[in-house]
C-alpha cells in the first residue's frame, strides 16, 4: 500500500514542481521517491499483507515490485540530457512514468480482478501517451496510435474474459475463483474455459507474445527510446508478473486445459521473436524482437508449474531487465551522436570507449544467455523447469532458438569490436556510467553467484 | 410479454451496431452508436440496473459521443471521403469476424447455461447497493482509478497542447 | 418499471450472452473493415459495451453487486480511454493531415 | 585443495592485472603463465599416481540447484591440466614477435581462456564443466574474431554458433542427469552411479556425443574447422588446436564412457565408424590443399579421429594412447602452427606452391620443422609414436579390418605432411624465400622447447603413462562393471 | 667386460657421433668431423668385434639386456632392451664393419660438399638406428630401428634437398616404407593379440610348441612380409629404391645396398619360426622373391645410369634373398645377405669412384675407356662384379648356389626363374663394367683429361671390400666343398634353423653347373656386344623393339602406380574437398544458416506495418484459441 501511496505521492510532486519550473529538482524528486518505495518494498517483506482484501503484498508482489522500481529508478537516471533538450513538459513525462509504475506495483500484487484491470488500464494508458510524447515525430504518432488501438482492441478481450469468469464463479477475487475451481473440478461451467482463454489473450498481448505481438517491433521502434527501454523492461516484467499470479495462481487447476494453448504460443514467440530478429538491420528494432522472444522464454515457466515457477520468472526478468537497460542506454548514447539506431552506427564503437562497448557486450552475452552472466542462469532455470517435466522437445526448439538468438545479438558485438567504423567518441554522462556500471554489476553477480536470488519468493 | 420486449430491443442493438461499422460517414456512425447505446440503456433499465442505465446515458452517450463527435467535427471529417478498404479485406474481415462469433458462442457452450434471468433483490442495481458495494470492498480500485482518470487527463493535455520547444 | 422488471424474468441467461457476442463481434468486425481510427476507436467501445452488458445480467444473475461495480470501472476506463485516443488522433492528425490508419505503415519489417 | 584453486584461478587474477597493464601486458602474462605452469608441474610433482581424485575442492556454490564448485585431479585431468598449463606460456612466448593492436585484451583474453579449459578439465561438478566449456570458448572467439584474418567475422560466428549448438544439447543432457539423479545435485560420482536404462544412455550419449564430436571435430562435424584454423591469428590457432579441442576428448573420456556406458557400447560403432571415416577423408583431404595451415587443419582433423577412435575401443591401450596422444598431439600441431606463423610473418603467403626452398635460407627452421613434422607422422621415437601406437594397438583390439583402416593415418600423414615439407622448405629458393631470416631469440626458444618435448617424451614416455595409468584402469573397470550390472 | 655391459656402447657411440657431428657442423673442421664420424663407428665395431668373440667362447648364446620400461599400458609393457645372439652379432658386425669403410670412404667423397657435418651426422644417426634394429630384443624396438632407418634413408636420398627431384624420391622412399610398416605394425599387434607379448623371447618359445598352418600365424606372418616388402624393396613396393639412387652414393652403399634393405630379411630370420610354421606365407615369399628378382633383372638390362643398374640389381638381389627365405634357406638368405653386401657395397662404392672421377656424370653413355685411369677402381669392381654373378670362387657364388639348390628342392619352377635371373645378373652387370671401364672414352677430351683415380680414403675400403668379395664364400662353405657350414651352425644359436638339404651331392653339382655356364654364356654374350660390338645404349628418345623399351621404362610400373593410386587419391582429395566438403557437409550447416536468414527475411514480411492486418491475425489467433476451447470442453 505504502508503495503505491508513495510512488502516486512522488508523482503529484513532481507535477507540481514541474508547475513550478523547478527542472532541476524533478530528478532528485524522483530519486528520493523511488528510493523511499523501493525502502516500503524492502521493509514490507514477509510481511504478507491484504489490503482491503485487493492487493496482497506477499514477497512475490514486492520481489517484482523491487525490480519494477529499481528498473524505473535507472531508466530516471537515463533522462540525463534526454528530455531537457526536446520539450519542457519533462515533469509530466515524469509523472506518467510513475503512474505507470504505480500501475505496474498494482499489477504485480493484486488480488482482485479489478486492481488488475485498474492496474493495467493505468500503465497502458500512461504508455499510449509517453509512446507519443514526440509530437512532431511520425514515427512517434504512429506508434502511439498504433499502441492504443490495438491496446484497446485487446483490453476488450480481457474483459471479456473477466466477464465470463465472473459469470462463471460470481467473484472478481482470485482466492475466490481458485476455491471455486477446487471445489467444482467436476462442474467448471462451460463459460470458464473461454473465459481464461480471453484472459490469456489479453495478457498475451500486453507481454508481446506471438500471435498477438505484432505492435511491439512498430511501437517500439518508434516510440522515444527511453520509453522503448521503459515499455520492454520494466512493463514487460509487470505484465509477467501478472500473467503468472492469475495463471500460476488462480487458474493452475486449469492448467491441463491452457497449458496446450500456451505451448503453441510458446512455440510461435520463439520462432517468430528469434528468426525476424535476424534479418534486422536496426538494433532498436532488433531488440524488440529480442524482447518477443524472452517472452517466449519466460512463458516457459507456466508451462510446467512448480514452486519454482515464480521465481524462474523473477530472476529471467532481472536478467532480461538489466540486460535490456544497458543495451538501451548504450543506444541512446549512439543515437544521440550518430543519429541513427542501425547496426552500423555501432562500428568501432570499442576503440574508442571501451566502457561502454565492454558493458554492451556483456549485456548481449546476457541476452544471448551465456554462462557466467545473468542471462544463462534465466535461461538455465528455465529449460530446467521444463526438463522436469521432460518437455525435451520443447526444450530441442527452445535450443535451436537460443543459436539464432546467439546470430543477431552478436551482431552488435562484431560491430563494436571487429568492423571499422567511423570511431565516434561518445559523451557518456555521469549518470549513464552509474546506470551502466550497477547493471553490468548486477548482470555479472547474478551470473556467478545467483544463490542471492534464487530463493527470493 | 414483455420478454418480447428485450428481444426487440437486442434485435435493435444488433441493429445499430450493424449500422455504425458499416456506415459510410463516420459521423452517421457516430449517431448510430448513440443509438446502440442507447438501446443499451434500455437493456440496463430491464435488469434493473438503475444506476448503470443513468451513467451509460449520462457519460456514454452525453460526453464520450459528444467527445467523439466533436473530434470529427473539429476534424472536419464529416465528408465520406474515407477511402474504404477493398472489398476483399470487408469481405474476409467479416468472415473473421463470423468465425468469431460461432466459436466463441461455440465456446461457451451457452446453450447450457438456459437458467432463466430472475431478478432476485429488486434493489440490486440501485444507487444504495452499488454505494455501498464500491465504498466497501471496491475502495481501492475506485480510489486508484483516479489515478487513471489524471493520468489520462495530464496526457491529454500534454497531446493535445503545442509544444513550443518543438515547434 | 418495476413491474417490467419483474416480467423480464423469462430471459434465460444464455440469450444475454449471445447477445453480447454478437455487439463484441460486431465491434471486432468494425475494427477490422474500417480504416478510420476513430470509427475504429468507436468499434472498441462498441466492444466494451458488449462487456458491460453481459456483466451487468451476470450481475443480476448472481445477484451480485459487484459485476455492476466493475461496469463502473469500464466505463472510467472508457472515459480515459477516450480522453487520451481522441488526443493521440488529434496529434496524429496534425501531423498526416490524415487518421486513416493505412497511412501508418512507416514501421514495419 | 588451495593448490587447485590457486591453480584454476591463478590466469584469472592474471589476466584481470593483464587487462589493465597496457604495454607491459605481454611479459606480465608470461610471467603470470609461466608461475602457473610451475605451479602445475608442483602439483605434478605432488600426485600421486592412483585412481583416487586429489587436491579436491568442493565448496558450495548455488545450492538451491545442488551446484557445487566441486573441481580436482586424478590422473586423467593431470596430463590435460599439464598439457594446458604448458602450452599457455609456449603460445604466449610465441606470440613475442608479433605486434598484435590491444595486447593487454590479447593477453587477458588467453589467459581467461586458461582458467575456462582448467575449469573443464578439473570440474567434477557436471554444471561447473558446463560454464567451463563456455568460458573456454566466448574468449577464443574474441581472439578469433577479432585479431583474424579475412572473412574472420563470418568464420567465427559459424564457429561459435556451431560450438555452442553442441554444448546446449550436452547441457540438456546434463539437465536431464540432474533430473534423473535422486541426489539432485551434478556431482560426478553421482551421474556415475544412475542407473538408466539402454534409451535414456542412447539419448544421452547422443546430447553429449554432439557437443564433443563438434569440438574435437569429427567427421562430418567438423567443418567450421578448417576455415576457423585458416583465419584465426596463429595464437589462437595454437589454443584451438592445442588445447580446446582436447576438451572435447577430455569431455568423451571423463563424462561420456562412465555415465552412459551402455549408450556408449550401443553407438561406439558408429561413432568408431565416423572417426574412421574422418581419418582417412580428412588425410585424403590434406593432400592436396593449398594453404599450409588449412592442410595442418585437416590433418588434425585425422589425427582427432583416431585418438576418438581408439577412446570408443574401450581398452586401455585406446585410452591410454588417447592420453598421451592429446598431450602429443597439442605440443606438435602447437609446433606446426608455430612453424607456418614464422614463415607466413616472413613471406606473408600461406600457399604451398608460392613458396619452397626455406631450409636452404634458414638451416635451423629447416630441423626444427622436421622433427615437428616427424613428431606428426607418429616417427617412433618422437612423442606422436608413442600416442598412435598404443591408439592403433586400441582400434585393433576392437576389430582388425579397422585398425587397418584407421592405419592407413601413418601412411597418408606422411604423404600430405612430406609433402608440404617438401614444397615449403626444399627446393630451389625463390624471390619469397631468398631473404629468409632464420629463427632467433623467442622464436628459437619456443622451437626448442616443443622439439625437445617431442624426443623426451618419445623415448622417455613413462611418466605421462603412469600418471594416467591407474585412473585409466579404474575408470574402465567403472564402464565394464556398469556394463556387466546392466546385463 | 661382458656382453651386457659393452652392448649398450655399440648403438650408444654412433648417437654420440650424430650429436657432436649434428651440433657442430658449422663450428667443427671437416677433418674432425671426419675422425668422430668414422672413429665412433670404428669403435662400435672394434666392440662388436669383442662381443662377436666373447659370444663364441660363450655357453649362453643369447643375452638380453634390459635397458629401461618404455611404454606400459595395460597388460602391454614394451622394454627397451637388446638382445645379443649370434644373429645380431654377425648383423652387428656388418654394420658397424662395413659402415666404418664406408665413413672413410665418404671423407674423401663428400670432402667438397657444403653439407659434409650433417652428412656425417646422418649417416651416424643411420648406423645407431640400424643397431636398434638389429639388437632390439622385441618387434617394438626393432620397429624403432625400422622407422628410424627409413627416417635416415629419407634425410640422405633427399641429401641434396635443393633439387626437387631428389626430395621427392626422398618422400617416396619413405611413403612407401611407410605402407609396408603399417603392415609390419598390425603384424605386431595380431602378435600381441596372439601371443601376449611383443617380446621374441616370449614369442618364439610359444610358437616353438604350435602346428604349422595356423591361420592366425599365416596372418601374422603375411603382415610381417608385407613390412619387409616395403623395407627391403619387393614387388609391389620396390620402386622407392632406384629413385633413392639420388643420395649421395656412399648412402646407397651403405643404406640402400649393404645395410638397411637387408633388414627385412634379418627381420624375417629373426622371425624363422613363425614363418616355418606358415608354409603358406613361405609360398608366397618365395613367388614374390623369384618375381622381384627377374622382375628388376629384367629392368636392369637397359638402364644406362650406372647407378640405376646397380640400384635395380640390388633389388634383383634381394629378391634372390625373399626366394631363399621363402623355400625355407634362412642361412642361405642370411649367407647371401652378408656376401651381397660385401659385394654390392664394393660396387656401389666403385661406382661411386667413377663417379666422383667423373664429376658427378652418372650416364654410362658417356663413359667408356676408365680402365686405364682407374686401375684399383676397375680392379676391385671386376672382383665385384664376377662375385654378384656367381662365378667361382668368390663369395656370390656360394651364397647364390645355396639358395638356388633350396630352391630346386622346393620347386624346380623357382629355380628355374633363379637360373634365368643369375643369367640375367651376369649379362648386365658384365655390360656395366664393359661400358663403363672399356672401349674409348665417349666424353669430351677436356673432360677426359681431368678424370684421375679416387685419393687413398676411397680406395682403401674399396680393396678391402674387395677381399672380402673374393673370399667371403668361406664362412658358409657347403659341405660339397668338404667345409662346415661355420655360417649356419652358428646361426643356430639363435634359433634360425634352416630346412635340410636332402639333394645328392650330383645333383648339387649339377644345379651349380647349370648356373655357372649361364653367367659365362652371359659373360661371353656382353663381351661380344659391348666390347667387340662397342654398342652404346641408344638415347633416351631413341625408338626401342617393345621388350626393351618395357625394360628401359621399368615395365612403367611408376606410371602404373601413378595412374592407380596417386592421380586417384589426389582426384579423391580434391573431390573430398571441393563437393563433399565444401559443398555438401559445409554446404547442409551453412544451408541452415542460410535458410534461417531466408525464413528470416519472409517471416518479417508479417510484421507489415498494417494494423488492420495485425489485427486481423490476432483475431486469427483468438479464433484458433477458441476453437480448441471449444473442442477441449
Amino acid at each position: 500500500m505504502n508503495i503505491i501511496i508513495t510512488i502516486s505521492i512522488t508523482a503529484f510532486i513532481v507535477l507540481y514542481a514541474g508547475l513550478f519550473k523547478a527542472k532541476k529538482a524533478l530528478l532528485p524528486l524522483t530519486v528520493v521517491g523511488l528510493l523511499t518505495a523501493l525502502g516500503f518494498t524492502i521493509g514490507a517483506w514477509n510481511g504478507n499483507a491484504v489490503h482491503f482484501g485487493m492487493m496482497q503484498t506477499d514477497n512475490f508482489a514486492l520481489a517484482f515490485s523491487g525490480i519494477c522500481i529499481i528498473g524505473t529508478l535507472l531508466i530516471f537516471l537515463l533522462t540525463q540530457n534526454y528530455f531537457h533538450a526536446k520539450s519542457d513538459n519533462v515533469a509530466e513525462y515524469f509523472t506518467l512514468i510513475l503512474f505507470a509504475l504505480a500501475g505496474m506495483i498494482m499489477m504485480v500484487s493484486y488480488k482482485n480482478m479489478a486492481m488488475l484491470f485498474v492496474g493495467l488500464e493505468i500503465m497502458s494508458v500512461s504508455l499510449y501517451i509517453l509512446a507519443g510524447i514526440r509530437k512532431r515525430d511520425f514515427a512517434s504518432n504512429e506508434a502511439s496510435l498504433k499502441y492504443f488501438l490495438m491496446g484497446a482492441f485487446s483490453t476488450g478481450f480481457l474483459l471479456f474474459g473477466i466477464t465470463l469468469i465472473y459469470g462463471a464463479t460470481g467473484s472478481f477475487d482470485l482466492d475466490k475463483i481458485q476455491a471455486y475451481l477446487v471445489d467444482n473440478s467436476k462442474a467448471i461451467s462451460p463459460i470458464f474455459y473461454p473465459g481464461v482463454i480471453l484472459m490469456m489473450i489479453g495478457l498475451c498481448f500486453k507481454v508481446g507474445a506471438a500471435p498477438f505481438h505484432f505492435w511491439t517491433p512498430d511501437v517500439y521502434e518508434g516510440s522515444p527510446t527511453l520509453i522503448t527501454t521503459f515499455m520492454s523492461t520494466v512493463v514487460k516484467t509487470a505484465g509477467f508478473a501478472a500473467f503468472l499470479r492469475l495463471f500460476a495462481g488462480s487458474f493452475a487447476p486449469l492448467h491441463d486445459f491452457w497449458v496446450v494453448p500456451l505451448m503453441v504460443i510458446v512455440c510461435l514467440t520463439l520462432f517468430i521473436g528469434n528468426v525476424t530478429a535476424l534479418f534486422q538491420k536496426n538494433f532498436k528494432r532488433m531488440l524488440a524482437y529480442s524482447s518477443i522472444s524472452h517472452a517466449g522464454y519466460l512463458l516457459f515457466s507456466l508451462i510446467v508449474l512448480s514452486a519454482k515457477s515464480e521465481n524462474n520468472v523473477l530472476v529471467y526478468a532481472a536478467a532480461y531487465t538489466f540486460a535490456s537497460i544497458i543495451a538501451f542506454a548504450v543506444l541512446i548514447l549512439v543515437k544521440q551522436k550518430t543519429g541513427s539506431d542501425s547496426f552500423e552506427s555501432f562500428n568501432g564503437l570499442g576503440k574508442k570507449n571501451p566502457l561502454v562497448a565492454l558493458s554492451l557486450t556483456v549485456a548481449m552475452l546476457s541476452l544471448a544467455g551465456i554462462p557466467l552472466t545473468a542471462g544463462f542462469i534465466g535461461k538455465y532455470l528455465m529449460f530446467l523447469n521444463v526438463m522436469g517435466e521432460y518437455q525435451t522437445l520443447l526444450v530441442a526448439f527452445a535450443i535451436l532458438n537460443a543459436l539464432v538468438g546467439f546470430y543477431y545479438y552478436f551482431k552488435v558485438i562484431v560491430a563494436m569490436w571487429f568492423k571499422d567504423g567511423a570511431e565516434i567518441e561518445l559523451s557518456t554522462p555521469g549518470q549513464y556510467k552509474v546506470v551502466l556500471l550497477v547493471s553490468v554489476a548486477i548482470t555479472l553477480i547474478l551470473g556467478i553467484y545467483p544463490a542471492i536470488i534464487l530463493n527470493l519468493i | 410479454m414483455s420478454t418480447q420486449v428485450f428481444y426487440f430491443v437486442a434485435t435493435l442493438s444488433i441493429i445499430f451496431s450493424l449500422m455504425v461499422i458499416f456506415a459510410k460517414n463516420p459521423i452517421h456512425s457516430v449517431l448510430y452508436l448513440i443509438l446502440t447505446f442507447f438501446t443499451f440503456t434500455v437493456h440496463y433499465v430491464l435488469l434493473n440496473a438503475q444506476f448503470l442505465a443513468v451513467v451509460n446515458f449520462i457519460v456514454y452517450m452525453g460526453a464520450i459521443m459528444v467527445l467523439f463527435l466533436f473530434v470529427l467535427m473539429l476534424l472536419n471529417l464529416n465528408n465520406e471521403t474515407e477511402p474504404s478498404k477493398s472489398p476483399l479485406i470487408k469481405i474476409v474481415g467479416v468472415i473473421a469476424g463470423c468465425c468469431l462469433v460461432v466459436t466463441l458462442v461455440g465456446s461457451f457452450k451457452a446453450a447450457s447455461i438456459n437458467s432463466p434471468l430472475i431478478l432476485k433483490n429488486q434493489g440490486l442495481g440501485l444507487v444504495e447497493n452499488l454505494g455501498k458495494e464500491l465504498f466497501g470492498p471496491f475502495l481501492l480500485p475506485f480510489e486508484l482509478s483516479s489515478l487513471l482518470l489524471l493520468a489520462a487527463m495530464v496526457g491529454a493535455v500534454l497531446l493535445s497542447k503545442k509544444d513550443e520547444v518543438e515547434a | 418499471m418495476e413491474n417490467l422488471t419483474t416480467q423480464m424474468a423469462g430471459v434465460p441467461l444464455n440469450h444475454y450472452i449471445y447477445l453480447c457476442a454478437i455487439i463484441f463481434t460486431i465491434g471486432v468486425i468494425g475494427v477490422l473493415t474500417r480504416r478510420n481510427a476513430i470509427v475504429i476507436f468507436m468499434s472498441v467501445e462498441l466492444m466494451l459495451n458488449a462487456v458491460n452488458l453481459l456483466l451487468t445480467a451476470f450481475s443480476v444473475h448472481s445477484n451480485d453487486p459487484s459485476g455492476q461495480v466493475f461496469v463502473f470501472f469500464i466505463m472510467a476506463l472508457a472515459a480515459a480511454e477516450v480522453a487520451v485516443g481522441l488526443a493521440i488522433i488529434v496529434m496524429v492528425y496534425r501531423n498526416t493531415k490524415s487518421i486513416d490508419i493505412n497511412v501508418l505503415n512507416r514501421l514495419k519489417w | 585443495m588451495e593448490q587447485l584453486l590457486l591453480l584454476i584461478f591463478l590466469p584469472l587474477a592474471g589476466a584481470i592485472i593483464t587487462a589493465f597493464a597496457g604495454k607491459s601486458a605481454k611479459i606480465i602474462s608470461t610471467v603470470i603463465s609461466v608461475a602457473s605452469l610451475v605451479l602445475a608441474l608442483f602439483i605434478a610433482g605432488n600426485f600421486i599416481p592412483d585412481a583416487s581424485t586429489q587436491f579436491e575442492a568442493n565448496l558450495p556454490w548455488i545450492a538451491d540447484l545442488g551446484i557445487r564448485f566441486h573441481a580436482g585431479i586424478d590422473g586423467i585431468s593431470m596430463l590435460v591440466v599439464l598439457l594446458t598449463n604448458l602450452l599457455i606460456p609456449i603460445i604466449i612466448l610465441s606470440s613475442y614477435k608479433h605486434d598484435y593492436k590491444n595486447p593487454a585484451a590479447f593477453y587477458a583474453l588467453i589467459l581467461f581462456m586458461q582458467t575456462g579449459l582448467l575449469l573443464v578439465f578439473t570440474a567434477m561438478d557436471a554444471f561447473l564443466f558446463y560454464i567451463g566449456w563456455e568460458a573456454a570458448l566466448i574468449p577464443i572467439y574474441f581472439i578469433c574474431a577479432f585479431w583474424g584474418g579475412k572473412d574472420r567475422i563470418r568464420i567465427n560466428m559459424k564457429f561459435f554458433v556451431y560450438t555452442i549448438a553442441g554444448s546446449l544439447f550436452m547441457l540438456m543432457g546434463i539437465i536431464y542427469l540432474y533430473l534423473q539423479n535422486p541426489a539432485d545435485n551434478f556431482d560426478i560420482q553421482a551421474f556415475y552411479a544412475l542407473n538408466l536404462d539402454s534409451a535414456q544412455q542412447g539419448w544421452i550419449f547422443w546430447a553429449f556425443f554432439i557437443a564433443f564430436a563438434i569440438k574435437m571435430p569429427i567427421f562430418p562435424f567438423h567443418t567450421w574447422q578448417p576455415d576457423t584454423y585458416t583465419t584465426a591469428p596463429t595464437q589462437g590457432t595454437m589454443l584451438l588446436s592445442g588445447i580446446m579441442l582436447k576438451m572435447g576428448i577430455y569431455g568423451v573420456i571423463r563424462w561420456l564412457l562412465p555415465i552412459v556406458p551402455t549408450g556408449v557400447q550401443d553407438w561406439s560403432g558408429l561413432a568408431m565408424v565416423l572417426s574412421i571415416i574422418g581419418i582417412v577423408y580428412a588425410s585424403l583431404i590434406a593432400f592436396t590443399q593449398k594453404d599450409t595451415k588449412r592442410l595442418v587443419a585437416y590433418s588434425s582433423i585425422a589425427h582427432v579421429g583416431l585418438i576418438s577412435a581408439g577412446i570408443f575401443a574401450l581398452n586401455q591401450q585406446g585410452m591410454q594412447g588417447a592420453m598421451v596422444q592429446m598431450l602429443s598431439h597439442g605440443i606438435n600441431v602447437v609446433g606446426l602452427f608455430f612453424v607456418l606463423d614464422i614463415i607466413f610473418s616472413r613471406t606473408k603467403t600461406n600457399k604451398i606452391e608460392e613458396l619452397g626452398g626455406i631450409a636452404k635460407a634458414a638451416p635451423q627452421l629447416a630441423i626444427v620443422f622436421l622433427i615437428i613434422v616427424l613428431g606428426t607422422v607418429a616417427l617412433p621415437g618422437t612423442n606422436g609414436f608413442i600416442g598412435e601406437f598404443l591408439l592403433l594397438m586400441g582400434v585393433y583390439n576392437y576389430g582388425i579390418w579397422t585398425a587397418a583402416i584407421a592405419g592407413l593415418t601413418i601412411i597418408f600423414g606422411a604423404v600430405y605432411m612430406l609433402r608440404m615439407y617438401q614444397n615449403v622448405m626444399l627446393g630451389q629458393t625463390n624471390t619469397l624465400t631468398i631473404n629468409f631470416k632464420d629463427i632467433q631469440g623467442t622464436e628459437k626458444l619456443v622451437l626448442y622447447i616443443i622439439c625437445a618435448l617431442i624426443i623426451i617424451l618419445g623415448v622417455y614416455p613413462k611418466p605421462l603413462l603412469h600418471i594416467t595409468e591407474a585412473s585409466v584402469q579404474h575408470l574402465l573397470e567403472q564402464v565394464n562393471q556398469k556394463l556387466t550390472s546392466v546385463k | 667386460m661382458t656382453i651386457e655391459q659393452l652392448i649398450w656402447l655399440v648403438p650408444l657411440l654412433p648417437f654420440l657421433g650424430f650429436v657432436i657431428n649434428g651440433l657442430g657442423r658449422n663450428s667443427l673442421s671437416k677433418g674432425l668431423v671426419g675422425i668422430i664420424g668414422s672413429g665412433v663407428i670404428l669403435a662400435s665395431f672394434i666392440i662388436s668385434v669383442v662381443i662377436f668373440f666373447s659370444l663364441q667362447g660363450d655357453t649362453q648364446k643369447s643375452h638380453e639386456v634390459f635397458l629401461f620400461d618404455w611404454i606400459s599400458a595395460g597388460t602391454l609393457h614394451i622394454p627397451l632392451s637388446f638382445l645379443v645372439d649370434p644373429l645380431s652379432s654377425i648383423m652387428l658386425l656388418i654394420i658397424t664393419g662395413i659402415g666404418f669403410l664406408i665413413h672413410l670412404y665418404s671423407t674423401s667423397y663428400m670432402h667438397d660438399d657444403e653439407g659434409f657435418g650433417k652428412f656425417f651426422s646422418y649417416l651416424n644417426l643411420f648406423v645407431f638406428f640400424m643397431l636398434l634394429l638389429v639388437l632390439g630384443s622385441n618387434y617394438i624396438v626393432m620397429f624403432i630401428g625400422w622407422e628410424g632407418v627409413g627416417l635416415c634413408s629419407y634425410l640422405l636420398i633427399g641429401f641434396w634437398y635443393t633439387n626437387s627431384a631428389y626430395a621427392s624420391a626422398a618422400k617416396k622412399a619413405f611413403v612407401m616404407n611407410r605402407i609396408g610398416d603399417l603392415g609390419f605394425l598390425l603384424g605386431v599387434f595380431l602378435m600381441f593379440n596372439f601371443f601376449g607379448s611383443v617380446e621374441f623371447s616370449k614369442i618364439f618359445p610359444q610358437a616353438a610348441n604350435m602346428l604349422p598352418g595356423n591361420n592366425t600365424l599365416i596372418l601374422i606372418t603375411i603382415l610381417l612380409f608385407i613390412g619387409a616388402c616395403g623395407k627391403s624393396a619387393q614387388l609391389p613396393l620396390f620402386t622407392w629404391l632406384p629413385d633413392a639412387m639420388a643420395g649421395p652414393t656412399p648412402v646407397s652403399a651403405l643404406i640402400h645396398a649393404a645395410t638397411m634393405v637387408t633388414a627385412g630379411i634379418y627381420m624375417i630370420a629373426r622371425s624363422s619360426v613363425l614363418f616355418d610354421l606358415a608354409p603358406f606365407t613361405q609360398h608366397i615369399i618365395a613367388i614374390v622373391g623369384a618375381a622381384t628378382a627377374l622382375v628388376a633383372a629384367i629392368i636392369a638390362l637397359t638402364q644406362t645410369d650406372i647407378k640405376k643398374v646397380l640400384a635395380y640389381s640390388t633389388v634383383s638381389q634381394l629378391g634372390y634373398m625373399f626366394l631363399g627365405l621363402g623355400v625355407g634357406a634362412y642361412t642361405g638368405s642370411f649367407f647371401h645377405v652378408l656376401t651381397h653386401a660385401f659385394f654390392k657395397a664394393l660396387l656401389f662404392l666403385g661406382a661411386g669412384s667413377v663417379i666422383h672421377a667423373m664429376h658427378h656424370e652418372q650416364d654410362m653413355r658417356h663413359m667408356g675407356g676408365l680402365r686405364k685411369k682407374l686401375p684399383v677402381t676397375f680392379l676391385t669392381m671386376m672382383i665385384g662384379t664376377i662375385a654378384i654373378a656367381g662365378l667361382p670362387p668368390f663369395s656370390g657364388f656360394f651364397s647364390k648356389d645355396e639358395i638356388l639348390a633350396h630352391a630346386f628342392q622346393y620347386s624346380p619352377v623357382l629355380w628355374g626363374i633363379g637360373v634365368i635371373t643369375a643369367f640375367l645378373t651376369a649379362f648386365y652387370m658384365f655390360r656395366m663394367m664393359f661400358l663403363t671401364f672399356s672401349g674409348k672414352y665417349r666424353g669430351t677430351h677436356h673432360e677426359e683429361s681431368h678424370v684421375h683415380e679416387s685419393p687413398a680414403a676411397m680406395t682403401t675400403p674399396l680393396i678391402v671390400l674387395a677381399v672380402l668379395a673374393a673370399i667371403g664364400g668361406i664362412i658358409n662353405l657347403p659341405h660339397v666343398f668338404g667345409g662346415n657350414e661355420w655360417l649356419a651352425h652358428w646361426l643356430s644359436g639363435a634359433g634360425v634353423a634352416q630346412h635340410e638339404l636332402d639333394l645328392s651331392h650330383s645333383t648339387e653339382y649339377a644345379l651349380m653347373g647349370t648356373s655357372v655356364v649361364a653367367a659365362i654364356i652371359a659373360l661371353l654374350y656382353a663381351y661380344t656386344r659391348y666390347v667387340k660390338g662397342a654398342r652404346v645404349p641408344v638415347a633416351d628418345e631413341a625408338p626401342r623393339s617393345a621388350l626393351a623399351k618395357l625394360s628401359y621404362h621399368k615395365f612403367y610400373l611408376d606410371e602404373i602406380y601413378d595412374f592407380i593410386i596417386t592421380k586417384p587419391l589426389d582426384a579423391f582429395s580434391r573431390f573430398f574437398y571441393r563437393v563433399i566438403d565444401t559443398k555438401f557437409i559445409d554446404g547442409i550447416v551453412n544451408g541452415l544458416g542460410w535458410s534461417t536468414n531466408e525464413a528470416s527475411k519472409g517471416i518479417r514480411l508479417l510484421q507489415s506495418g498494417n494494423v488492420g492486418f495485425y489485427i486481423f491475425m490476432m483475431v486469427f489467433g483468438i479464433v484458433a484459441l477458441l476453437l480448441y476451447t471449444f473442442l477441449y470442453i
